[in-house]
């Protein structure tokens, strides 16, 4: 019936639709590498080059080599360090912050709801907000004048509310605000799934051995929801050093320079300044310390 | 005073149709109970109402002479070994088993001289500090009962604790968990519906079927004088053998003219009935209690070493019996069966009671 | 099953309906305020004290925002060019997920950890060698040259979701296939495909989202009016001297509409997505 | 068949009319195509773009608007055609124009760019307010204060803001530092164009805001004004004086929900007591890229957008500034426009800011001194000394 | 011609120890060869080499007298049925059995034709429009071979197929595969560790252990001659019982005094060796053929209904041995076991290969 033929000799077609697992391998990971040597290796290298030039375009200056001296300048330059801060401090403050708010925001919307879109629509809403105008929405929120948060201190008979965006320490609270407000919600929607993924017959047994809620969280969600919360985590801490649109749009890194970030450093370097050399110097030094924050990460999970 | 006292407990869930339907059952201080039943018949649903983790709908449980429907799992001092285990996989196996005593704050001494004890009576001393993926499965539920034991409560509960292992490996768990009672004297509350285990392993068989318990009886009792159709279907490997038969005048009219006589104690029904016949109660030889005889064509033949199973043609009617390793014969073959009228069992063909002296 | 230690804390309806409240207030208030400015005039933001609801709502502001720019050709280019990303992402991201989790590669965390890498480095200071890399390519103004870096900027994600979904797929089913008659290939088209449809669904709203908000490449690469997407074009209701907050508000509740309603038709597949593969490290 | 794209910015640069003129100037050329592009509607995003784009040597654009801040950097950075090889030496082609903008789009001899239009901050305020109380014009920053007080007391408002300007970290920041230190009679750089700043000045006029500030004319959270807030709050009527381009005037005019409408005047800005009034200018430039593969076509197009009549064609359709003095008193555009007769003598007097290759660097250090001090983050000595610095470092 | 044979084939996973060291088998045409053995001893290896799942890391494997090393899955004209069914769970019944005809490019009518007669063959016709996620364990076992048999393969491979099952519903699913293997005539080999299954079910035995073939025969001469203890100790439920003796003179000594006597084809070995004899050839009745008795204390007694479990303590050994289900008596009592001693095995105490006649 299904008589193969005698000889198994596979005619060239067969072959081609048929490579080996390696070379099916490597057909399958071109595309993918073939975009990321296009779109980032090729772009770093540039990067990684340039900063290895003084090459300042509105100077007029011809490129010049100068080796490391731009890394040099970078150790001295106070608005990178005071750029770096910040940008520390945010992600100090927006990634655990995020990851409390989302593992709340997670918990609640895993209860059995009857009706769950409109909580799960509202889980995932910041998330699908543009950033650059959830900047925008919270720079109003948090206006002098006009803002909703300032009407509410006023109702509950503050005299004089503060301004929130110019103050350093007030500023940063409100970009802090408004990063978790936007990032806790793919962080909840990470958390949800590895929730979902808790076998309930564990909580029942925790039940049995006499935990309480509280204990439950603790021994039993916590422990189980690690692998959730580190990936949240690492994307959670890479945006975080990346930040740019939010203060961008609220504070503009004011008042003077005290809440830039150090995308937002780099962005003015290359772009206002036309410094392309030592704005691919900040870059090469921020790419260096997402690496450093990323591989601490992932020298942790190896070691779990 | 019993252990584990149902009244009337009844379950629905939120609204729905019923699971279970008032079911009374008392199980006593150190009594080994096993409720089988098919799939669904709510066997884990009774269990976890007894310990807490299912709201009870109707009735009342009591364990201890109180009644608990109010308090939840850790005020019950109960112990549940689940099926897929449920160990933490986060925690070393010394910890899964300490957890419980640590919530319950033994001091650290009592709590390594308890948990090593388990562990040397479950043989798991040496891998205390792996984690539970580091198992394999017959480990992991030596482990899963460590922690039940480690508690010392005053009931066990097991929700199918065996079935996730194979074959081999369930045997042996088996037999350890059967030493184990006898060592602990604990009161156990055991679910399963491998009947081999709940022969081996009860004091006493409680049968559920769709919510309600068909019959509550040592493993003995339920065993040979099935109190209901499906209670003699279910048990025994292969099965009872049921035949639709028309009774009167104490003869069972099986079909195509073959008659049995019924004994004494199992005349005076008449009409539709079943009749029941235990595979290994059908021998080949005559026997001294045999009385009676069917005639069949041996359709199957399935040596299994020790036994043999043969599967007979008797008028419409397919019937199993075992018979010694030492059967030859070959399938096509007419055979005679030999029987005890005393060995027969009768059960109504509507409502499936076992019917006895009427 | 699943379980949630809350479950038993938010018996009382009370407490788990205030806590739905909770987190539909936290989600809904800011996109509920825009949607309230789309409703306001202008004179009525800069009273004090603010103005919750709308004193006269209109709808004004919608008729200026499609009147003042060809909003709906934003929104259809917006739409193409998510839709081809996101079609990109998938195409690439599944093959690269498909290679690194079935096909018994040699340094597989290593290829892995290269494709989450890559988004490491923020766009923004890649901005200018892409666009340099795009003008080579002739590529500027044109679909692609967004589909391209979306497709990148989505790997990771993509990448992570389908991994952990092909892992979760048994290889039976997919030695089954073999044995039926397929090739390798067929039995990843026909068999593998199909049962990663739901990891494949979540990968794509995580990448028609991200791609559909995008706003820096989108500005810098394709600026044409022809081309612009909808971020960019609802910049361009402000001016140098003029923050219409109100048309600019209805722009961005026609902006978001499309992915929240997206959302809303498929939450539940972007948690489930999720769960099923399990998203792990 | 030559195909030009020009980059026009955003609705302020009003593509429409650019059209139009394009229109006009294609009439008799055959074979000659405009394509208007434009991208980012703030001075921020066009920078950003043409950045990009130019950054890239991308030969897509041709010709572009450009603000008055920009020529000398993007002349010096390359991306600027000499506009002098195509259409003559750079005194002749420039001398029609207002002073400031001859000096704005020359760099290094050569003709960066022409004028398009021109703009300057004004000083709007509430005539009838000042009227009705009988006030005079402030001639002086500290006679504003007390102008401003005295109606906010009489109006018994004390909402009303007696002065709004630009106090963000935006480029309208750098007018607002500037303004008081030129009125000292001070500059930024030399004609070589050193540094030659003078932090002590600087000090007094960020001072002079504070003062205001402290006196409650000014807002206490001006540091977070933009430029249309200003225009928002001015058209709602909750300010006395205003300082904003001429842009705003329209919008107070003529938009349906302004409360000001026929209550506005311009008058010359204020100056530091003992100094004299100075203003900012603004306005766009066409330049033609340096990366064009048509750069003496679009040279002759850049030649035609920055002549007279469409100077006067852009003030008659648009109300934008005309570059040329004449312009302001030409009946068309008088009738059309009354108020360029005031507008007239602050454009004439208005004062470009500083000329630098680096000037995205002078920028953000004056923008950024001038939001610290006025969210009080900083001292306006301290804010000054941090300015020189920078200044002396990149104004060399 | 040997429908499928394996000449010294070997596997290791890339460069790591072997896990087949080298098999040499012949399964012959319409034979029922079924792979045995404990977990991780290499059977669902060898048949997926077989299937051409896995890479053969040395020798050849032939089918239908062709070497298969090079050929994908597909060329090699074979089915398989999975463990865990591996049925396409996006599409219906139909499309699961008529995937592997329409990959053929077999006409529409003609899969029509054959889908129809392999699902009424199974009796699952009317629900070839479900998916598989509706139907019950059973029913997807079903499916699975249905899917295999429409193919009409040259061999058929099970990889354990229904150890998902619960007891009964494998008893039957045991039945049915046997009866289709009778019906169709193809040539099967069937992995599993579930003895009972290995019994009823193949023509020959291939027990391994640890990658290696330990015995390949008939299931009788599996049971009642076991080439090696390890064979010995893997049949039988329970299995036999295997205990360490010291042999001398035709004696076999128990240790404790306990003492037995060998029967002629057993003697002329000498040293520490292991003795062997099955639960159900210890009768508490003396028989005729038992010649030699063993003295012992009841220490276990696990009634199953059919039969009763015994165990034993003799000397320091522990005996289990089956006996009728009428048995009653109690733990600790003493007990007389009777045993004949042509059913002894004796297996050397270091390789375990059994020994006969020297
Ligand atoms: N949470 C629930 N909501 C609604 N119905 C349920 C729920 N849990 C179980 N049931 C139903 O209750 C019945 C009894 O379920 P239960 O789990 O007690 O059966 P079981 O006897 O343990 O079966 P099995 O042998 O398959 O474990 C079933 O019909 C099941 O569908
Ligand atoms: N992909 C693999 N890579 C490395 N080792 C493997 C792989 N698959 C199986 N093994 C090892 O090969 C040995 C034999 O595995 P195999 O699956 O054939 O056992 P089995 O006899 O089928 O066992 P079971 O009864 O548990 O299915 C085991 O020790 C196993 O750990
Ligand atoms: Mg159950
Ligand atoms: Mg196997």
């Amino acid at each position: 019936m299904n008589q193969p033929p005698s000889k198994w000799q596979p005619s060239w077609r067969e072959r081609l639709l048929d490579p080996s697992d390696r070379t099916l391998a490597v057909l399958l990971l071109a595309p993918a590498f073939a975009l990321l040597a296009l779109i980032v290796a090729y772009p770093i290298l540039r990067l990684i080059w340039n900063s290895g030039f003084e090459l300042r375009l509105s100077g007029g200056s011809v490129a010049r080599f100068v080796g490391l001296q731009n890394y040099a300048d970078l150790l001295q330059d106070r608005e990178f360090w005071s750029a770096l801060g910040n940008t520390l401090l945010i992600t100090a403050i927006t990634v655990p912050g995020a990851l409390v708010v989302g593992m709340g925001l997670a918990l609640l919307a895993n209860l059995p709801f009857k009706r769950r879109w409109p909580v799960r629509l509202a889980l995932l809403l910041p998330w699908a907000l543009p950033l650059s105008f959830v900047g925008l929405i919270f720079a109003w929120f948090f206006h002098t004048d006009y803002g909703i948060v300032n009407d509410l201190l006023v109702r509950l008979g503050m005299k004089e509310p503060p301004m929130w965006l110019l103050d350093r320490g007030l500023g940063l609270a409100a970009i802090c605000i408004a990063i978790i407000w936007k990032t806790s919600s793919f962080m909840a929607l990470i958390l949800l799934a590895g929730l979902q993924m808790i076998p309930r017959s564990l909580y029942e047994a925790a039940e049995v051995d006499g935990a309480s809620r509280w204990q439950q969280f603790w021994q039993i969600t916590v422990p189980m929801l690690m692998p959730s919360i580190v990936v949240a985590l690492i994307f959670r801490t890479i945006t975080a050093l990346q930040t740019f649109d939010i203060p961008f749009t609220m504070t503009r890194g004011g008042p003077g320079h005290t809440t830039e970030t150090l995308a937002m450093l780099i962005h003015k370097t290359t772009i206002d300044y036309l410094d392309v050399g030592y704005g691919s110097t900040q870059a090469v030094a921020m790419f260096l310390i997402s690496l450093c924050v990323t591989a601490a990460y992932l020298r942790r999970i190896g070691k779990e | 005073m019993a252990a584990i006292e149902l009244r009337q407990v009844r379950k629905s869930y939120d609204g729905r149709v019923p699971i279970i339907h008032g079911i009374d059952l008392e199980v006593r201080q150190g009594e080994f109970v096993v409720f089988v039943g098919p799939s669904g018949c709510g066997k884990s649903t009774l269990l976890r109402m007894i310990a807490g983790l299912e709201t009870i709908s109707g009735g009342e449980i009591l364990i201890d002479g109180e009644v608990v429907n109010e308090r939840p799992p850790r005020a019950r001092d109960i112990a549940m070994v689940f099926q897929d285990y449920a160990l933490y996989p986060h925690k070393t196996l010394f910890e899964n088993m300490a957890f419980g005593l640590r919530l319950r704050k033994t001091p650290e001494a009592e709590v390594q001289r308890r948990v090593g004890e388990v562990a040397a009576l479950l043989r798991i001393e040496h891998m205390l500090q792996r984690k539970p993926r580091e198992l394999s499965g017959g480990q992991r539920q030596r482990v899963a009962i460590g922690r039940a034991i480690v508690r010392q409560p005053k009931v066990f509960l097991f929700d199918e604790p065996l079935s996730n292992l194979d074959a081999q490996l369930r045997n042996e768990m088996r037999a350890e968990i059967k030493r184990l009672h006898q060592r602990l004297g604990a009161t156990i509350v055991y679910v399963t519906h491998d009947q081999t285990e709940a022969m081996t392993l009860a004091d006493r068989i409680c049968v559920l079927q769709g919510g309600h318990k068909m019959q509550f009886d040592t493993p003995e009792a339920v065993y040979n004088r099935p109190a209901a159709q499906f209670v003699a279907g279910f048990t025994g490997a292969p099965p009872m053998n049921l035949l639709r038969c028309t009774v009167q005048d104490g003869q069972a009219e099986l079909g195509q003219g073959v008659r049995l006589a019924l004994p004494a104690n199992l005349r005076g029904h008449s009409g539709t009935q079943v009749l029941g016949v235990r595979p290994e109660n059908l021998t080949l030889e005559p026997r001294p209690d045999a009385d009676l005889q069917l005639q069949g064509r041996l359709s199957l033949i399935e040596p299994l070493g020790a036994e043999t199973l043969l599967t007979v043609q008797v008028g419409e009617h397919e019937l199993v019996a075992r018979v010694g390793a030492d059967f030859h014969g070959q399938s096509g073959q007419a055979l005679t069966l030999h029987l005890a009228s005393a060995q027969l069992h009768l059960f109504d063909a509507n409502d499936g009671r076992a019917l006895r002296s009427a | 099953m699943t379980g949630n230690s809350l479950d038993r804390w938010f018996e009382s309806p009370a407490l788990r309906r205030l806590a739905a409240a909770l987190v539909v207030i936290n989600g809904f208030f800011p996109a509920l305020w825009v949607l309230l400015t789309s409703l306001k005039s202008e004179a009525e933001l800069v009273q004090q004290p603010i103005s919750y609801l709308p004193q006269n709502p209109s709808l004004a502001n919608y008729a200026r925002a499609f009147a003042d720019q060809p909003l709906l050709s934003y929104l259809g280019n917006s739409f193409i060019v998510a839709g081809l990303a996101t079609l990109g992402s998938l195409l690439v991201a599944t093959g690269a997920a498909y290679a690194i989790a079935r096909l018994n590669l040699r340094h597989r965390q290593l290829v892995l950890t290269a494709i989450v890498a890559s988004s490491m480095f923020p766009l923004v200071t890649l901005l200018v060698p892409i666009f340099e890399t795009m003008r080579v390519l002739g590529l500027l103004n044109t679909y692609t040259a967004l589909v391209l870096p979306y497709v990148v900027l989505n790997l990771p994600v993509c990448t992570l979701v389908l991994v952990s979904f092909f892992q979760s797929i048994p290889r039976d089913l997919e030695n089954a296939a073999l044995i039926d008659g397929c090739t390798r290939i067929g039995a990843l088209v026909k068999v593998v495909l199909p049962l990663a449809a739901p990891g494949l669904f979540t990968a794509g709203i995580l990448a028609f989202v991200n791609a559909w908000d995008e706003f820096l490449l989108a500005l810098s690469l394709n600026a044409s009016a022809g081309m612009r997407t909808v971020p960019v074009g609802i910049t361009l209701y402000q001016g140098e001297f003029a923050f219409p907050w109100p048309i600019i508000s209805a722009a961005l509740v026609v902006a978001i509409v499309p992915v929240a309603v997206l959302i809303a038709l498929f939450q539940e597949r972007v948690v489930g997505g999720l769960t099923q593969g399990g998203l792990k490290g | 068949e030559v195909r030009l794209r020009v980059f026009v910015g955003g609705s302020n640069q009003r593509p429409d009319l650019m059209r139009k003129l394009f229109d006009q100037y294609l009439a008799d050329k055959p074979g000659l195509t405009i394509d208007i592009e434009t991208g980012g509607a703030t001075s921020d995003l066009q920078r950003q773009y043409l950045s990009t784009v130019l950054n890239a040597r991308d030969n897509a654009l041709d010709a572009f608007l450009i603000d008055i801040v920009n020529p000398a950097q993007y002349f010096q950075a390359g991306w600027l055609e000499p506009l002098d090889a195509h259409l003559g030496p750079a005194d002749q082609l420039l001398a029609p124009y207002l002073a400031v903008y001859r000096e704005a789009n020359v760099v290094q001899g050569r003709v960066a760019a022409l004028p398009a239009f021109a703009d300057a901050l004004f000083m709007y305020y509430r005539r009838d307010l000042l009227d009705k109380h009988g006030l005079p014009q402030p001639r002086t920053w500290e006679e504003l204060g007390r102008v401003a007080r005295q109606v906010q007391q009489a109006e018994g408002n004390p909402k009303l803001q007696g002065l709004s300007l630009q106090g963000a970290p935006v480029e309208g920041a750098v007018c607002t530092f500037l303004l008081p230190y030129w009125s000292q009679g001070k500059a930024v750089q030399d004609p070589q164009g050193r540094s030659v700043f003078d932090a002590a000045a600087a000090a007094r006029g960020l001072q002079q805001w504070v003062t205001l500030m402290d006196q409650g004319v000014i807002k206490r959270n001006v540091a977070e004004v933009k430029t249309p807030d200003t225009v928002n709050e001015f058209k709602a009527g909750k300010v006395l004086f205003a300082l904003n381009w001429s842009w705003a005037w329209d919008r107070f005019e003529q938009d349906a929900d302004s409360q000001v409408r026929g209550k506005v005047g311009v008058m010359p800005l204020p100056a530091m007591t003992g100094g004299q009034s100075a203003t900012c200018t603004g306005g766009w430039q066409w330049a033609v890229s340096a990366f064009s593969r048509h750069k003496a076509e679009a040279a002759r197009l850049v030649q035609f957008l920055s002549t007279p009549e469409a100077s006067r064609f852009l003030a008659v359709r648009g109300a934008l500034l005309p570059t040329y003095a004449e312009l302001y008193t030409h009946p068309e555009v008088v009738a059309q426009v009354p108020w360029f007769a005031d507008a007239a003598a602050v454009v004439r007097h208005a004062r470009s800011r500083p000329v630098s290759a680096r000037y995205g660097e002078v920028s953000d250090a004056l923008r950024s001194a001038t939001n610290a001090v006025l969210a009080r983050s900083r001292q306006p000595a301290d804010a000054a000394a941090d300015v020189e610095s920078r200044l002396r470092r990149v104004m060399r």
